[in-house]
């Protein structure tokens, strides 16, 4: 029981700070890539501090405050349904399946509080968020499914088990793990899928009203965010990992070759999007979920 | 003992408040020009944690870079006061100061801390991005020292504020 | 006791000619019998709970026994008709207003097709079902014409087609009446099971023509959208959430009580260990599960997005039952009992929205959560559930009928089951954000939350979707125990969910309702104990440094997926409706002359209608058997 | 029904270039009607100006345009020359033709920045707006501002090159010219670039004419107008340039435009700085400053700046002020004729590149 | 040069005076203009560069200038035409030259001149709750007026 507590309290601590480092590992890195020195290290963990420190916070309703709070349950809840390391937290009382719908909780906990700031940015910002996420479901269905069914399972934990000792889906599931990874983008709003927050166009889109507090949430959001989706990436493909620290560097790596591509490409028109993930990513998909039944 | 604590809290929140500074994307006026510079790989403000965003909600700084007409002034007060507390302003170049070379026109206002509270300001015509980076420096240490009050003066004198601001919006 | 389930079945016929003849003493004695009666039957429905009857007698025709029976599946779509039932009674109180619409013989109506769908529900021989499926698409007609102008055509629309589909089943029925002689469901059964492949065919595919019509399968489904919107707020519901059900419920008696999985794949061929039959079904299903999503998104009338939805969810249910696995059915019963309740609540927070405003146009409303903030809470439920994310009900059927698609490796199927789901989310959050998210106009400043007797209702189905949400068991006990007469293996469960090994992963939706509600708390309390934000006006906004006003169009809400509607419109192009539409308005051409004289508005002429039909049913019944 | 809404983009909007508001209707994602609302940067220059002697305008005409005030300073050197019948000596030509075709190049590697941000690609802004300050610091040797020079002066420049500052000059050049390789893979070869802006506000050859488009837009439509060629000022006539054209008049073809005319504008450097005397005067004597009349008369002095023509209407009265100065900026035509009718049936999406590529610059509209 | 310059002496009422290579003025009375105008783009003279207007208060005129272009001929041909001070009226060239819409929103704001067939003129364009006279005539003392409405920074400390 104590073991318990204790994880429940540690786990969500390590998503966060494991979604920190890659924060602002990203911003060193890209400043990097701009030929640029970048900012201290540290960076990110002012400015949240600095947002949840502000004097003063505006608020459009109950609604809009509650936003950022249920994305980040939402998140947190996300994270315990992923195994880490060895960690199998509360992997029995809900699938892959149901992972995929957990991790949405935290999307309509946003959108909703977003919705609530009356302002047409915010709006449009959601209604492409929407649309961005049906357009990455289908081929991550499709892969979700190839992965069940090459273990015959949807236990996300015993698919870690299943690739122990090397035998990584990426190895079985080549097509897959490249279409996986294409996902992940779109799921985690990277260039070229920006299109959410796109400052250009709908400045910022979602979080147009936010400020202080609320942005300091959506910031730790964000954090957690990039911890569920790239390790939902390890576990599904990688093998997870069998400590924390082989963990990490999995997760690492996958998210070091993402930022690589990730300020080299201009973003996509939303329905471009659409049609991009319904297209390549899902054809190839398909393909290696056929190779999957087939065998 | 109490408000010992509490002035400890307000100084931990000044260091961490100077260390992560965002700059309003709001291009008041000619200053705005040596901005992308300052803001970009040859001087990189990123370096002090300072960023250009997009919303006045989200944003800490406003620069009003250079000369304010009439019309933006009322586009500057809505901005400002759509800020969160605290939010720190400063005046860049000299037509915020005096008007500079727009002393005599009908269109532009002569002095910007009538209107909205300025903690700062950089002389020049324009300043150079080492002026902006050391005039940052500088708020940065205003900020530390709890001396850049701006948006407490704007509460308190709220009336004198508004005062001139209507003379001059009508 | 036997005698009580001729009892249930009268009581709501009695009750609504009480209510017509009350209605003409004083508008309250009708309320007070529509309520009082509605709510015997749910109280009759409730003592049968789990009992299985067999074959009460109460009548012959045609040398075949008219027979009532009831069992625990029964008992899920009894349950399912007379609690909405109840709930839409008391919400037409509040909703219908007597200077609006001629109400003499609404109540009557209403509880007709609660009593009519009963009589389907409890039927135990073809005839009787034959006979309140008849009743109840007549009598939920001329509910659906009170809405106004407009819906009397979807309701040319919808009867044209229910005649269609009456049609079909009558061949049917008339079918297997002269091979069997015999119209009890056990006879039936037999008679199909020593009969060769061919005859199982026709026999199912013209049965299930006139159940895919009232449950508004593609392609049969065209009757749906209009009559659905077009209905008053408290027909809707009815419709959408119960009268759709009957199709699903026809369409489990003949598959499963007629037929079987066994006995189907013996006489025909088999697509993924799934007889040819069942597998054309599943399609057709998942075709309305994508189809139907797709509509919802471009939608711009409330009613119309969760009509086009009801589509899509019926599409589970029918794909759920199809399945032919444990599993599968009984995630598509569950489905049928929760797509009752969110769509009925959706409905009913939709209806009180009109209510108010009078307008259901998604591009009217907007901001209303600040004036309506109950009925926002419902509906925001209402949505979560049929978007089916945890941990509310929609996601543990949905969840059912995704494992067993997996177990059965019926890939193509699972992959649209899954972009349905996905798209619900366009959809629903399309719905609550242009009725109560965004800038409120100002001539709503003064609306008000509706009054307590249509919230009620409301909140009854809103907290439905928790309990069967969290407590999945609750209904398996119902679904498990009368799958098992229907000889399906019982498929192992728990109150919070389901063991490893029922499905290919476990579930336990009381773990994650807590962790979220924790980590909910957790979050909260840190944002508590931050410094306090202050509440602005919806006009102090970030508009690119101008000042907002409430002249200025400042809600984005027509065409909210505009640019989504770009990629799938070669999709929505395949105009399956204008097909129909033209043979509806042939129809229409021909009828007109008919319709006139028939349809005059005047509902006290409705009613003798019913009784003629009926009898011109069974006429027809009687010549067809001899023509046979 | 309402089915329409109202966005504001600018002033403070990062899809806007500068402090200008654009008040856009849509419906769904399509721009159905767009105002732009200018007026936020008005200092009323052309009022000042009347105001003050030629020589104190010089320290006010760079301001009208920020991203490029050369021009101003030329055009107004040149209305007045014009009226006072001056002729430039020969050195002076070449040395402003330099200036000139530096700010040019200056302006269009800002462009390229600010086009690629519209579009979502930092990287390239970051690189971009640091290469420019390269140009910023040639500026600064030879007047000590970065920004505005006031170095261009009726008579000739203000001073001659500091020693050695051709090599710098030079240097800067060839170190653009690697520049431009890498931004061409980073971005003119990048497929998602041409995906977003082929086929975007097309200004077809007949509509840039009728609705008297100059510059990149009218040479992207496939008419080669340019001031440089039709009506050669400083020492164009003696160098050898192209005028690039393209046909399709989109997006696209606009930014290459601008990519090829960064090109031309280094080539000319190389060729002004090779042809160049090395010797020579560089400013015909002006009068005293206080006595310095300007005969009577009208005239309209123009240059080819980075967005178009840009002009001056000068009339003197024959005293020590200006009488009346108009000035002719090509935004403003730009922005009200072109972009207006262009945005509508666009994409929201598209909008801040479209006026990105039409290259809008809001102090020219409003001066 | 000299057989356009002819070209242009064809128009009827105009006086054409060549200032210098590629420089022509060409003088219209008031109700001539726009007839003048459309000749000229017929001659060729496609593209409107700027019409501004001087205020002449000396004569009580405004001078209203249109500076064309012709890419064919290159060269620049500036019509001028004089109008009343007091009620000033013109009519508007836009449907000639589309780009005269925007010019003409300008001029009837800068100078209080009233534009016929521009539904824009009139409205305010770039000053806002504009109540003086219009900025840009001759009789509006912009120093004057900035001194009455600014108040100017005259030492430190002053502020509060």
């Amino acid at each position: 029981m104590v073991k318990m507590i204790l994880i429940a309290i540690v786990a969500p601590l390590l998503a966060f700070s494991i979604g920190l480092s890659f924060m602002m590992i990203k911003r060193k890195v890209v400043a990097r890539i701009q030929r640029r020195y970048g900012p201290t290290i540290i960076q990110p963990i002012f400015d949240i501090m600095k947002l949840l420190l502000k004097e003063d916070n505006i608020s459009h309703g109950v609604i809009f405050s509650l936003g950022p709070i249920i994305a980040i349950a939402g998140s947190i809840l996300s994270v315990f349904f992923i195994p880490i390391a060895g960690l199998n937290m509360l992997t029995g009382s809900g699938d892959l399946i149901a992972l995929l719908y957990i991790m949405a909780i935290g999307s309509l906990g946003m959108a909703l509080g977003a919705g609530d700031s009356a302002n047409p940015n915010a709006s449009i910002g959601i209604s492409r968020a929407l649309t961005l996420m049906f357009g990455y479901d289908l081929p991550l269905v499709i892969i979700v499914i190839s992965v069940a069914l090459q273990y015959h399972t949807t236990d996300l934990s015993a698919i870690v088990a299943a690739q122990a000792n090397g035998h990584w889906a990426l190895w079985s599931l080549p097509l897959s793990a490249i279409v996986g990874f294409v996902v992940t983008y779109g799921a985690l709003g990277e260039h070229p899928f920006d299109i959410i927050t796109a400052p250009h166009e709908v400045a910022t889109g979602p979080m147009v009203e936010y400020g202080g507090k609320h942005l300091g949430f959506l910031m730790i959001n964000h954090a957690f965010h990039l911890y569920v989706e790239i390790a939902l990436f390890v576990d599904l493909f990688l093998g997870g990992a069998s400590n924390i620290f082989i963990f990490y560097i999995k997760m690492f790596a996958v998210f070091f070759i993402m930022m690589m591509f990730d300020e080299v490409l201009p973003r996509f028109k939303i329905d471009d999007a659409v049609r991009f993930f319904w297209k390549w990513p899902t054809v190839v998909a398909l393909i290696s979920l056929i190779i999957v039944l087939v065998k | 003992m109490e408000k010992m604590t509490e002035e400890q809290v307000k100084s931990i929140a000044n260091m961490l408040r100077k260390r992560s500074l965002w700059m309003i994307h709001y291009c008041t006026g000619c200053g705005a020009m040596e901005l992308p510079p300052t803001m970009t790989s040859r001087y990189d403000m990123e370096r002090f944690g300072l960023a250009p965003y997009v919303t006045s909600r989200q944003a800490d700084i406003l620069l009003i870079t250079g000369y304010l007409n009439v019309k933006t002034l009322r586009r500057v007060i809505t901005v400002y006061e759509q800020m969160l507390d605290p939010k720190y302003v400063i005046g860049f170049g000299s037509c915020t100061l005096n008007g500079g070379v727009y002393w005599d026109s009908y269109a532009v206002i002569k002095q910007l801390d009538r209107y909205i509270p300025a903690d700062l300001y950089i002389a020049g015509c324009m300043p150079r991005p080492e002026a902006v980076i050391s005039a940052f420096r500088h708020l940065m240490e205003l900020i530390d020292s709890g001396k850049a009050d701006g948006y407490k003066r704007y509460k308190r004198n709220l009336a004198y504020y508004k005062e001139n601001q209507r003379k001059v919006l009508g | 006791m036997n005698i009580l389930l001729e009892i249930m079945l009268a009581t709501p016929f009695i009750g609504g000619l009480l209510a017509f003849i009350g209605g003409k003493v004083h508008r309250w004695v009708r309320y007070a019998v529509a309520v009082t009666f509605s709510f015997l039957t749910l109280i009759e429905a409730l003592v049968y709970y789990n009992a299985t009857i067999k074959g009460v007698v109460w009548g012959s025709l045609f040398g075949s026994k008219l027979v009532l029976q009831t069992n625990p599946i029964s008992w899920l779509f009894l349950f399912i008709v007379t609690a909405m039932s109840f709930l839409i009674v008391i919400f037409s109180i509040g909703d219908m207003e007597e200077d609006k619409i001629k109400l003499d013989s609404y109540y009557m109506q209403l509880l007709f097709v609660e009593g009519a769908m009963v009589g389907i529900v409890l039927a135990g021989d073809l005839i009787t079902f034959f006979m309140f499926w008849e009743i109840m698409s007549w009598t939920s007609y001329f509910l659906i014409i009170y809405g106004g102008k407009k819906s009397v055509a979807a309701g040319y629309k919808y009867i044209i087609m229910s005649i269609i589909g009456a049609y079909s089943m009558f061949i049917a029925i008339a079918m297997l009446y002269v091979k069997a002689h015999s119209l009890v469901y056990a006879d039936v059964a037999a008679t199909l099971a020593h009969s060769s492949a061919t005859f199982v065919v026709w026999t199912v595919v013209l049965l299930g023509i006139g159940f895919f019509v009232k449950a508004a399968v593609m392609p049969l489904h065209t009757w749906l959208p209009d009559a659905h919107s077009e209905a008053p707020s408290p027909v809707s519901p009815l419709l959408s959430g119960v009268l759709i059900k009957m199709g699903a419920y026809g369409l489990f008696i003949v598959l499963y009580g007629f037929l079987s999985v066994q006995l189907a794949g013996n006489i025909m061929p088999s697509v993924f260990s799934t007889p040819i039959l069942l597998y054309i079904i599943q399609w057709l299903a998942a075709l309305s599960i994508v189809l139907a999503t797709f509509l919802a998104i471009m939608q711009e009338d409330a009613k119309r997005l969760l009509a086009y939805s009801s589509i899509s969810q019926i599409g589970y249910v029918v794909l759920g039952i199809a399945t032919g696995t444990s599993l599968g059915v009984a995630g598509g019963l569950f489905h049928a009992l929760n797509h009752a309740i969110f769509k009925g609540l959706l409905f009913l927070a939709v209806g009180a929205v009109i209510y108010r405003t009078g307008t259901r146009n998604l591009s009217d409303l907007g901001g209303l959560v600040k004036k309506m903030p109950y009925t926002f809470t419902a509906l925001l439920l209402g949505i979560i559930a049929l978007a089916g994310v945890p941990p509310l009900n929609g996601f543990v059927s949905k969840w059912m009928i995704y494992e067993a698609l997996l177990q059965k490796k019926e890939v193509f199927l699972l992959i649209m089951a899954f972009i349905g789901s996905t798209g619900a989310f366009l959809y629903v959050y399309r719905l609550i954000h242009s009725i109560f998210l965004g800038q409120l106009p100002k001539k709503y400043e003064n609306v008000k939350d509706v009054p307590i007797l249509m919230q009620f209702p409301i909140w009854v189905l809103a907290v439905l979707t928790i309990v069967f949400g969290i407590f999945p068991g609750l209904a398996m006990n119902v679904i498990v125990k009368g799958m098992k007469l229907f000889g399906f293996k019982p498929i192992a469960y728990t109150l919070f969910g389901f063991p490893q090994g029922t499905a290919m992963g476990a579930l336990k939706v009381i773990n994650i309702s807590a962790v979220l509600v924790v980590a909910f708390v957790a979050a909260w309390v840190l944002f508590l104990i931050l410094s306090k934000s202050r509440k602005v006006s919806q006009y102090d906004n970030y508009a690119a440094g101008q000042v907002v006003t409430p002249e200025l169009k400042y809600n984005y809400s027509f065409g909210f997926y505009m640019s989504f509607g770009r990629v799938i419109k070669s999709i929505l192009k395949l105009g399956i409706e204008r097909i129909y539409n033209y043979w509806v308005d042939a129809a229409k051409v021909f009828g007109d002359y008919y319709m006139r004289r028939v349809y005059t508005g005047n509902l006290e002429t409705y009613n003798s209608y019913i009784v003629i039909v009926v009898t011109i049913a069974a006429v027809a019944i009687l010549l067809g058997g001899k023509l046979w | 029904m309402s089915k329409s809404y109202e966005l504001f983009i600018g002033p403070n909007h990062p899809g806007i270039p500068g402090n200008f508001s654009l008040k856009i209707e849509l419906e769904g994602d399509t721009v159905i009607s767009a105002k732009g609302d200018p007026g936020y940067l008005h200092r009323a220059f052309e009022k000042a100006m009347e105001g003050r002697y030629y020589i104190q305008n010089l320290a006010l005409i760079p301001r009208i345009c920020v991203p490029e005030p050369d021009i101003n300073e030329a055009a107004y050197a040149m209305a007045v020359e014009d009226l006072m019948g001056v002729e430039i000596p020969e050195r002076a030509k070449y040395i402003r033709t330099i200036v000139l075709e530096l700010a040019r190049a200056a302006n269009y590697t800002f462009w390229m920045g600010g086009f690629a941000g519209t579009l979502g690609l930092y990287t390239l802004a970051q690189w971009s707006f640091g290469d420019r300050d390269y140009a910023l610091d040639l500026f600064a040797e030879i007047c000590g501002a970065r920004v505005y020079h006031m170095y261009i002066w009726p008579g000739g420049v203000r001073r001659d090159l500091p020693p050695g500052w051709e090599d710098k000059l030079l240097g800067y050049v060839k170190y653009m010219k690697e520049r431009l390789i890498d931004y061409d893979n980073i971005f003119f070869k990048n497929v998602m670039f041409k995906y977003r802006t082929k086929g975007i506000a097309v200004v077809t050859k007949e509509q840039a004419i009728e609705w008297g488009a100059t510059g990149p837009i009218l040479k992207a439509a496939g008419v080669a107008q340019d001031v440089r060629k039709d009506d050669p000022y400083a020492a164009y006539e003696y160098l050898d340039f192209e005028i690039p054209t393209l046909t399709d008049g989109d997006s696209w073809s606009r930014a290459m435009i601008r990519r090829w005319e960064l090109e031309n504008s280094l080539n000319i450097i190389e060729q002004a700085v090779k042809k160049m005397p090395k010797k020579g005067p560089v400013w015909e004597k002006m009068p005293n400053p206080l006595k310095w009349y300007v005969p009577e008369g009208e005239t309209y002095a123009k240059v080819e700046s980075a967005r178009g023509e840009h002009g001056f209407y000068m009339v003197s009265d024959g005293t020590g002020k200006p009488y009346r100065v108009a000035v002719r900026g090509a935004s403003h035509t730009h922005m009200f004729t072109i972009a207006e009718k262009v945005l509508i049936g666009q994409r929201l999406a598209d909008v801040s590149h479209i006026l990105v590529s039409l290259d809008v610059c809001p102090p020219e509209i409003d001066r | 040069m000299m057989d356009i310059v002819d070209k242009i002496k064809g128009i009827e009422g105009v006086k054409v005076t060549v200032q210098r290579e590629n420089r022509i003025f060409v003088d219209v009375s008031e109700d001539k203009v726009i007839s003048t105008l459309y000749n000229m783009k017929l001659i060729g003279f496609h593209q409107l560069s700027v019409q501004n207007v001087i205020d002449r208060i000396k004569d009580n005129k405004f001078e209203i200038f249109y500076v064309l272009y012709s890419r064919e001929y290159k060269i620049n041909a500036i019509v001028r035409t004089w109008i009343d001070r007091e009620n000033p009226v013109i009519k508007t060239a836009d449907k000639i030259y589309p780009s005269a819409h925007t010019w003409e929103r300008e001029i009837s704001e800068m100078f209080g001149i009233k534009v016929d067939g521009n539904e824009d003129s009139g409205k305010p364009f770039i000053l806002e709750n504009w109540k003086d006279l219009p900025p840009m005539r001759k009789d509006f003392d912009s120093v004057k007026y900035s001194s009455e409405h600014f108040v100017f920074r005259h030492s430190e400390g002053e502020n509060e």
